[in-house]
């Protein structure tokens, strides 16, 4: 999160606050076009429109579930054919060693399984989660924004940020409040 | 509440089509009442512990256990002690058994064994391969002894007045006792004794008698199977048995059972030594049952007369044509049998047999004998002794003694073996009168009502433990050695009679025996003739001693001179009965009756010695106590067996509670209802209620306490009388093993009528589908070495169940007690199934002897979750007992519920007695595992290895299972199914060999061979119409 | 088959009007952090802790005795153990169903009660859980059996046995249905740190939250993420209990060995889950005042699903009765025709009663509206799915192919205390979690407020 | 608000999830280790005994073949542990009175057996048999070891059940002629690598489906 740069900043970033979701989305569209980049929306739930908005999607995931789910199969895959016709092979009720439809049900379970876990600990990791600190929070309303508050954050290493200008830019957004988020 | 509606059964068995089985009565009427005995008879609340505490601990301790150490594999192993003999004996290998010919006497009368012995402990007993007597067979009796020779309840040391004496002591009292004996030649001196056949004690007696002259010797035998009869069925075409029951287990039992079910098969099949033309040269033998209480002989019997047992006689008179023919019988069909039968014999003179029940009056034995005579069978299928050995009146001798007690004539009195307290008619009123005798001394193997009121107790030594000798049912005398030296401080009773007399006195029993046989050798004593089996004099004593040892018994006296044997054997006895048995009383005409037939008002009681316990001296056995009885498949409880008719006339279900009382006296037992019980009469069982015997055998202080049966035997009625009143007195849970003894349509045992199968061998086969092999779509596993299989006729089985006795010895089996088995939890690894079909009032009855069927296909296997059953190179199903984990999916799946799981800890981790009992080649099992039949993997695995050791292939016959090993009727055959000459595949190429719910494609291993009847054309028609479905 | 309702009459609203932002957060948030706990709670929460302290009776007395203080014996091998085994797992199965199936659905009623109802299913995993563990009363070899590592014995589990199927089903069902489940809660967790005031509260919901903080990018990937757990849990949570009816369809036993089982124990499942949700609902929203949320529209829905199921179920045991007939098999024929008339027939019976008559009535409005009928009517079916699995593990196996064999299984106090014991546990485990947790989604509920609706102002 | 957690909670977190997977790794390591060691399969451990009987002397040095005393390894499952008469056949000649030997005279004069501690012991329910391991040709020194360099008999081997495995999979790769059997520094001819596979067709050494049936070894 915390960005490098030559001279540390006095200020992580400024906030802006808004009352409803409409007035997020127009407020964070109209800094993309600014030319804002590097630059957060923070609301109570997800609002499609607003990452939209900030030029952001992220579409790794859906491999890295499709990789874990792969593995999850040839895991299991290989786990019984192994353990049956190599690690110890031996006459079970007459079965072929190689009794693969009854190796089915565990390699779907495996699939899945590890899908699953993929899919949960991908986001955590690519979110940069478990991250308890961050400069937002310095900002004492900000605990709205995990209720009913929606806020607009546009970080000081943004190349185009000025803090007089954009402090001036963000105030034509007719946002409720607006915040210097300190470090 | 009302008894069952039996007219409903009966409507339902007469609008059926084609044969009906039925279950357990109360399911065939299905009625509210069945479903609330159901309830009752489980309580669903029913807890835990509802037995008592010491016999519940004894259960486990019955069986022996070694700890499963290690069964996780992360367990640290203790440490384990090794422990070297000093001096190692030449002939012991560590790790191999070694085996020794003895004889276990039962009633007096030897069965001959092998034993087989791990540095120097016994576990097992099989039969004597090479003893006429024998042939490898043995019965339930001789398997579960060895059980009893580790019994820690037994007789432990001498006690005088219940205080510590040593074996010094006693003969010191003896010689005390004795002094003035020996001025007034003995009068006063008693002895009472069963019988007696060892040559040995009958010189003691005699010599005894000599310096005693006024020395009075006693005979009881609470149930005795004297008879001078034997038979010999190799011989027999047509058999008739009068309330004979000739498979129930005891020495003579083994060698008739093997002898009947050869003729049995050979008539049918060429493996069975026929030939092509065997049917017309050696027809199948046909088997008539007039009997009382249903028995094996009856279920073994292609027909099958129910009378009442005081009218055995008058169809025995019937039967010879003598007088009988105006006689009323309570059977209508009586009659028409009779004559049916009685045509039979006549055209079958000479290779006919007419056989007498030992529960019979000694008139009804004289008219055998007269009819045998007079079809000229005697010498031919049956061989009589000289002098009839049993007395007429069996209760004569020892009333005489209970008179002298009476009279305070007695001083001394010597009880050897027989427990007359517990077993004495109860008219004699034994016990009190015991107290009047001046001093008492008791030779038993347990503490027992007689010897708690006796001054001296010796602890008799254990067959096992002992030198002796004593004779086989057909006269062969057997030499007895100790496999071990005795566990306590036991004696023989040839060692107690030593003490009677000077020049022997303190002998050990060695002595004593060897002397007698050194002497016989010489010719000094016993008047025999001996030479080894092929007829040559031995080089010296010695050596014919030797020889005796290692054969176990002394050629000459029986196998081809079994006459002679049998003249001397039961010469011998009765001479020694002579002393005291009264003159014969009259009637040796046999057209005169003895008994009073036809019951007048009451009901008929039969009295009968336990299936499993006898007389009640196994009553400390856990084997033979959980061992499922006959028919009813009750186990550790006696049952007053009634007829269906009779249960309806009385309102009685199974498992009520009667009282029964007869001339004056009364007990309790629990009802089972019997299909083909003569109607108007109750079999009562003696064995139970022991009052002191130990932990297993010992009724508690309630009801079971009541069970004894001996209570209402009077001398005037042992056997049977009539006059009995029962009334019922409430519930008690039996426990069984099979609720249901119906075959449904599904055809678990298939039988034909011998007649129908040699006209279509495929009637077998069409009794039941078998797919196809190639009705699969996986490829077929492929066994190229040994293919082990089994093969058990169900012709020859007569349902004797010693292989489930022999299978709990080598396997490790624990008893489990009644409450466990109450909850269907009992452990055989081989049962014996029973069904009935046909007629309600006189079924045919069938037995199917149940292992594990080791499938090729095992549904057992597919389900277990880590393995712990799999299939061996050699088609076995194993059970890996430390690879199970519990989950009893298994025996689920298993379609023939053969599998056994440890619900509890059922083995005993502490009882150290039990320790050398077990079977070390066996893992014991432990607290949740499963297990199974393995076809007895430690005897092939012992022999595969030998035979790898010396480079060659197993020989067919080398394994041998112990169910196998010890059928007395040689019906299970096993061996490898990849060598067409071995006999087990022979037996399944026959027509009539089939599997058990082979349509399920489980491809069992196990395969039987249909049950063929031969019965009577004339008598048959009734059923012929029902014969096939 | 879960339609929009017909308009044959205006639905009751998804959410009571005039709640915003706002309201619906303090609350729900409220029963959590620093509201009052109701004195119900402790009431039933104590209840709940001795009925499970029978279970820890129970257990210990199995671990020292075995299996044998149950009530099992051979033919019978499996008994309570197994049908509550199936009984718990079946009821887990709602729970996945509302969160994960009606999201994919776009069911908008999903959402204020896929949180309570995926916690049921945590929790009934786990009861279910329980059961293969001491079933063989030596839970420590079940333990590191069943589970496939390289050992010292070189020997693995037997992967054709359903069982080893179950291991990994279960196993797997339950960490997926974790995940899903706390997923879901991470927003919330921030909420409740941020409402939170006493410091051990924030620290805990702080840890619990990761430090979420609503950051639009975050919210992307979670969006992503939570609708490919719904996708995955989808097919995971049909073939959950198509594998635990393989545990009797693999069998050859009559009345096990049928085809039809996995749909039909599937329906069986959402079937009692949703009797379950009910049960657990009715109460709850009285309890908690929260009218509101779980509105009776949420009830006829649920009314509805149920019924749907029933019917499924109804026709299973149709089948099974016509083809015991119709296969013309004389163990089938039998089997069914014990199932009837044997010594069981009174479970049968109530069975069909429960499962098959009762819900009809399911199709009166005023039944699907009244929530104290909804609520009676959940009961039953609770009892009757219960029934239709003591009737297919024990009637099947009391009485099977040989006659000589066939035998009765009567439970024994033991087997009571373990079965009632779970429901302890499980009433504890669900109530702890009402107290510490939002037993409604929070953040959804925003969604479903008025306000959330973006109004389309300048911007293309 | 204020901030809850400092700045560097970021990093802790992050760091200690990873370390406590890290940890649980190691535990599971540290079990696996003690559970295949010798401390629980007694593999290298010297036991007490009540004479210190030295194989080196008695078979390195003296050059006694093992059957002298193991007598019946040969025809029986268990090879034999001498009856003290067989230590007494020499040590009533030599060493007569070495305090070392005290127990065996004991022993011997009152005629109470030694006690032995089992050094190769193996869970009740294995059952193996020594005569057909020596009859197809598998060393006593292949599973015991070089006996002959054993002051203190020890447990060469793990005697886990896949360390058996090993051999009834693939024999050939231990087999060696049955005259080498007994002889302890037996080496395979470096220049015949098929000895192995020639033995075990030599020998009729069961196929590994028969050596690895479950029924072998468990009953």
């Amino acid at each position: 999160m915390d960005a490098a740069h030559a001279l540390p900043p006095v200020i992580y970033g400024l906030m802006a606050e808004f009352d409803d979701p409409s007035a997020l989305v127009a407020a964070a569209r109209r800094a993309y076009e600014a030319g804002y980049r590097k630059m957060d929306t923070f609301s109570p739930f997800p609002v499609e429109e607003a990452w939209e908005a900030i030029g952001h999607h992220d579409r790794r995931l859906s491999k890295i579930v499709l990789a874990g789910g792969l593995t999850g199969l040839l895991t299991g895959i290989g786990l019984q054919e192994w353990v049956h016709e190599l690690a110890y092979p031996i006459n079970i009720a007459g079965k072929p060693l190689n009794s693969w439809p009854q190796f089915v049900p565990v390699c779907f379970e495996l699939t899945i399984l590890f899908a699953a876990l993929s899919a949960v600990l991908g986001m955590i990791i690519l979110n940069g989660l478990p991250a308890p600190y961050h400069p937002a929070f310095n900002v004492p309303r900000f605990e709205r924004a995990s209720r009913d508050k929606f806020f607009l954050l546009v970080e000081s290493d943004d190349p185009k940020f000025d803090r007089q200008a954009t402090l001036e830019f963000l105030k034509g957004l007719n946002p409720s409040e607006i915040n210097e988020v300190e470090p | 509440m009302s008894a069952m509606d039996f007219s409903a059964i009966r409507s339902r068995l007469a609008g059926s089509e084609g044969r009906l089985y039925w279950r357990s009565l109360g399911e065939l009427a299905d009625t509210e009442q069945f479903r609330d005995y159901l309830h009752r008879e489980f309580p669903e609340q029913a807890s835990q512990w509802n037995d008592p505490k010491g016999r519940r601990e004894f259960l486990k301790l019955m069986s022996a256990s070694l700890a499963l150490a290690g069964v996780s594999a992360c367990t640290k192993q203790p440490a384990e002690k090794i422990v070297p003999y000093v001096r190692q004996p030449e002939e012991l290998v560590p790790g191999r058994p070694l085996f020794f010919a003895t004889a276990i006497p039962f009633g007096g009368v030897a069965t001959p064994v092998l034993v087989e012995s791990h540095e120097g402990h016994p576990t097992k007993v099989e039969g004597n391969p090479q003893h006429p007597a024998s042939l490898g067979g043995t019965d339930t009796f001789a398997q579960a002894s060895i059980l009893t020779l580790y019994d820690p309840d037994r007789a432990q040391t001498a006690l005088f007045r219940g205080e510590y004496r040593g074996w010094g002591d006693f003969l010191i009292g003896v010689k005390d006792a004795l002094g003035n004996h020996r001025v007034n030649q003995g009068t006063g001196l008693h002895f009472l004794t069963e019988t007696i056949t060892s040559p040995t004690v009958l010189e003691q007696i005699s010599l005894i008698q000599k310096t005693y002259p006024q020395a009075k010797w006693h005979r009881w035998d609470a149930v005795s199977q004297a008879n001078d009869a034997v038979y010999h069925f190799d011989k027999a075409d047509v058999i008739v048995s009068l309330d004979a029951d000739v498979f129930a287990g005891g020495p003579a039992s083994i060698r008739y059972s093997r002898d009947f079910a050869t003729r049995r098969r050979e008539g049918v099949d060429v493996e069975h030594g026929g030939t092509e033309a065997a049917p017309a040269a050696k027809p199948m033998n046909r088997l008539y049952a007039i009997e009382s209480t249903p028995s094996l002989t009856g279920a073994k019997a292609d027909h099958r007369l129910p009378l009442r047992a005081s009218e055995i006689e008058a169809a025995a008179r019937a039967l010879s044509g003598s007088g009988g023919g105006g006689a009323s019988f309570s059977n209508p069909n009586a009659q028409k049998f009779i004559e049916a039968v009685a045509k039979d014999l006549q055209a079958h003179r000479g290779t006919s047999l007419v056989m007498a029940g030992d529960y019979q009056p000694a008139s009804v034995r004289r008219l055998a004998r007269a009819l045998n005579e007079s079809l000229g069978n005697a010498g031919a299928t049956v061989t009589y002794a000289a002098a009839g050995n049993a007395p007429d009146d069996p209760a004569a001798s020892l009333r005489e003694l209970a008179q002298a007690m009476d009279a305070g004539q007695v001083q001394l009195l010597v009880i050897l073996g027989a427990n007359p307290v517990f077993t004495a008619p109860a008219d004699l009123k034994f016990a009190e009168k015991l107290a009047k005798v001046g001093l008492s001394i008791a030779h038993t193997t347990h503490p027992d009502e007689t010897s708690v009121l006796c001054h001296w107790n010796v602890p008799e030594a254990h067959p096992l433990e002992s030198w002796g000798d004593a004779r086989a049912f057909d006269g062969t005398v057997t030499v007895m050695q100790p496999l071990i030296a005795p566990l306590y401080d036991g004696r023989t009773t040839a060692e107690v009679l030593s003490a009677f007399i000077d020049e022997q006195s303190g002998k050990s029993a060695h002595d004593l025996v060897k002397d007698y046989w050194t002497r016989a050798y010489g010719g000094q004593v016993g008047g025999f003739t001996i030479t080894d089996s092929s007829g040559q004099p031995f080089k010296s004593a010695e050596s014919f001693w030797k020889h005796v040892l290692h054969d176990g018994w002394v050629p000459g006296t029986g196998g081809a001179g079994r006459e002679a044997g049998g003249a001397a054997a039961a010469g011998a006895a009765a001479g020694a009965a002579a002393a005291t048995t009264p003159e014969r009383s009259s009637n040796l005409d046999p057209r005169t009756s003895t008994t009073a037939s036809a019951a007048t008002g009451g009901l008929e009681i039969i009295f009968r010695p336990d299936p499993t316990i006898w007389d009640g001296r196994f009553a400390n056995n856990g084997w033979l106590q959980e061992l499922p009885k006959p028919i009813t498949k009750v186990t550790w409880d006696p049952t007053a067996w009634i007829s269906v008719k009779t249960a309806e006339d009385q309102k009685l279900r199974d498992g009520d509670l009667i009282e029964l009382k007869f001339r004056g006296n009364t007990a309790k037992l629990p009802v089972a209802i019997v299909p083909g019980h003569p109607d108007g009469a109750v079999t009562a069982f003696f064995g139970y209620g022991r009052g002191v015997i130990g932990r297993v055998g010992q009724a508690p202080e309630d009801v079971a306490r009541e069970f004894d049966v001996y209570r209402l035997r009077t001398s005037d009625a042992l056997w049977f009388g009539s006059g009995l009143e029962i009334s019922k007195v409430g519930r008690y849970v039996i426990a069984r093993t099979q609720e249901h003894h119906l075959m449904e349509d599904r055809r678990p045992v298939r039988d034909a009528n011998i007649e129908d199968y040699r006209k279509d061998a495929e009637v077998i086969a069409h009794m039941g589908e078998k797919p196809p092999r190639t009705m699969t779509l996986i490829p077929e596993w492929q066994y190229n070495g040994y293919k082990w299989g089994m093969a058990i006729d169900l012709t020859a089985c007569t349902g004797c169940a010693t292989c489930t006795v022999a299978c709990n010895a080598e396997n490790n089996i624990p008893v489990v007690g009644k409450d466990q088995v109450n909850r269907g939890r009992e452990m055989h690894w081989i049962r014996v199934d029973h069904y009935f079909s046909d007629d309600l009032d006189n079924p045919k009855t069938y037995h199917q002897p149940v292992p594990c069927m080791q499938c090729e296909n095992a549904p057992c296997e597919l389900v277990c979750p880590v393995g712990a059953t799999t299939h061996s190179a050699e088609g076995l199903n194993d059970m890996v007992y430390n690879r199970c984990v519990g989950t009893r999916y298994c025996s689920n799946n298993c379609p023939y519920k053969v599998r056994r799981f440890n619900f509890l800890l059922y083995q005993d981790w502490h009882t150290a007695s039990l320790e050398p009992l077990r079977n070390p080649d066996v893992t014991v099992r432990s607290r949740g595992v499963m297990e199974k039949c393995t076809y007895c993997v430690q005897r092939i695995n012992y022999a595969r290895i030998d035979a790898k050791r010396e480079d060659r292939k197993i020989r067919d016959g080398e394994v041998v299972p112990a169910c196998a090993a010890a059928c007395p009727a040689d019906a299970i055959v096993f061996g490898d199914l990849n060598d067409p000459a071995s006999r087990v595949t022979k037996l399944k190429q026959l027509e009539r060999n089939y599997g058990l719910l082979e349509e399920l494609n489980t491809r069992p291993r196990t395969t039987y061979l249909a049950s063929l009847r031969n019965p009577n054309p004339e008598l048959e028609t009734a059923r012929a119409a029902t014969t096939h479905d | 088959m879960i339609n929009p309702p017909p308009a044959t009459y205006d639905p009751a609203p998804l959410i009571e009007p005039g709640h915003t932002f706002g309201s619906i957060t303090d609350k729900i948030a409220t029963v959590v952090v620093g509201g009052r706990t109701p004195i119900t709670w402790f009431v039933v929460v104590s209840i709940g802790m001795m009925i499970m302290g029978m279970l820890g009776v129970a257990v210990t007395w199995l671990l020292i005795k075995g299996t044998g203080i149950w009530g099992i014996n051979i033919p019978v091998g499996w008994g309570f153990a197994i049908i509550n085994f199936v009984w718990w797992i079946g009821i887990g199965h709602a729970g996945t169903l509302i969160s994960a199936i009606l999201l994919l659905l776009k069911q908008g009623w999903r959402t204020s009660i896929n949180r309570f109802a995926e916690g049921m299913t945590i929790f009934a995993v786990m009861c279910a859980g329980l059961f293969p563990l001491i079933h063989t009363g030596r839970p420590w070899l079940a333990a590191y059996w069943l589970f496939p590592y390289p050992n010292s014995m070189a020997v693995w589990p037997q992967f054709r046995s359903p069982l080893i199927w179950d291991v990994f089903a279960v196993s797997t069902y339950f960490t997926v249905s974790l995940m899903f489940w706390y997923v879901g809660l991470i927003p919330d967790m921030a909420t409740l740190r941020d409402k939170a005031r006493k410091r051990p509260q924030q620290i805990i919901y702080g840890v619990l939250s990761l430090g979420w903080r609503g950051s639009a990018k975050h919210w992307q990937r979670y969006e992503h993420i939570y609708l490919l757990l719904a996708g995955l849990s989808t097919p995971l949570v049909l073939s959950v209990h198509t594998v635990v009816s393989f545990d009797f369809a693999i069998g050859i036993i009559p009345g096990w060995h049928a085809t039809i089982f996995p749909p039909y124990f599937v329906a069986g499942a959402i079937y009692a889950g949703f009797a379950m949700v009910l049960t657990l609902a009715i109460p709850l929203r009285k309890i908690y005042g929260m009218e509101d949320f779980i509105t009776i529209r949420h009830l006829e829905n649920m009314a509805k699903v149920t019924l749907v199921t029933g019917l499924i179920v109804g026709y299973g045991y149709t089948s099974e009765a016509f083809f015991g007939w119709y296969s013309a098999n004389k163990y089938e024929g039998f089997m069914i025709w014990n199932r009837m008339t044997g010594p069981y027939w009174p479970y049968y019976w109530t069975l069909v009663f429960c499962n098959i008559i009762t819900p009809q009535t399911l199709w009166i409005r005023k039944v699907r509206t009244t929530p104290i009928l909804i609520f009676a009517v959940a009961m039953v079916v609770n009892v009757g799915m219960w029934l239709e699995r003591f009737v297919i593990v024990i009637t099947s196996l009391h009485r099977d192919f040989l006659p000589s064999s066939w035998g009765m299984y009567y439970p024994t106090v033991w087997d009571w205390m373990t079965f009632v014991g779970t429901i302890g546990m499980f009433i504890v485990l669900f109530f702890l979690f009402i107290r510490f947790l939002p037993m409604i989604s929070i953040f959804e509920m925003r969604t479903m407020a008025p306000e959330a609706k973006l109004t389309e102002s300048e911007g293309h | 608000m204020s901030q809850i957690f400092h700045r560097s909670t970021n990093i802790w977190s992050k760091v200690s999830i990873l370390g406590g997977l890290v940890f649980a790794g190691f535990l599971g390591w540290v079990v696996v280790t003690i559970a295949w060691s010798g401390y629980v399969t007694g593999q290298g451990v010297t036991v007490d005994q009540p004479v210190q009987f030295s194989h080196a002397h008695h078979v390195g040095s003296m050059g006694i073949d093992c059957r002298y005393c193991h007598t019946t390894v040969e025809e029986s499952a268990f090879a034999n542990i001498p009856p003290t008469k067989t230590c007494m056949n020499c040590h009533s000649q030599i060493w007569t009175n070495a305090p070392i030997l005290e127990p065996v005279r004991a022993s011997f004069r009152e005629n109470r057996p030694l006690e032995w501690t089992r050094v190769h012991d193996l869970p009740d329910f294995v059952y193996f048999n020594h005569s057909i391991h020596v009859a197809k040709g598998v060393g006593c020194a292949t599973c015991h070891g070089r006996v002959d360099r054993m002051p203190l008999m020890y447990q060469e081997n793990s005697l886990m059940m896949r360390w058996c495995l090993d051999c009834h999979r693939n024999p050939a790769k231990y087999i060696r002629p049955r005259d080498q059997v007994f002889n302890m520094a037996y080496e395979r001819p470096a220049d015949d690598p098929g000895i192995g596979e020639r033995l075990v067709k030599e020998y009729k050494i069961a196929d590994a489906r028969q050596l690895t049936s479950c029924s072998t070894c468990h009953r």
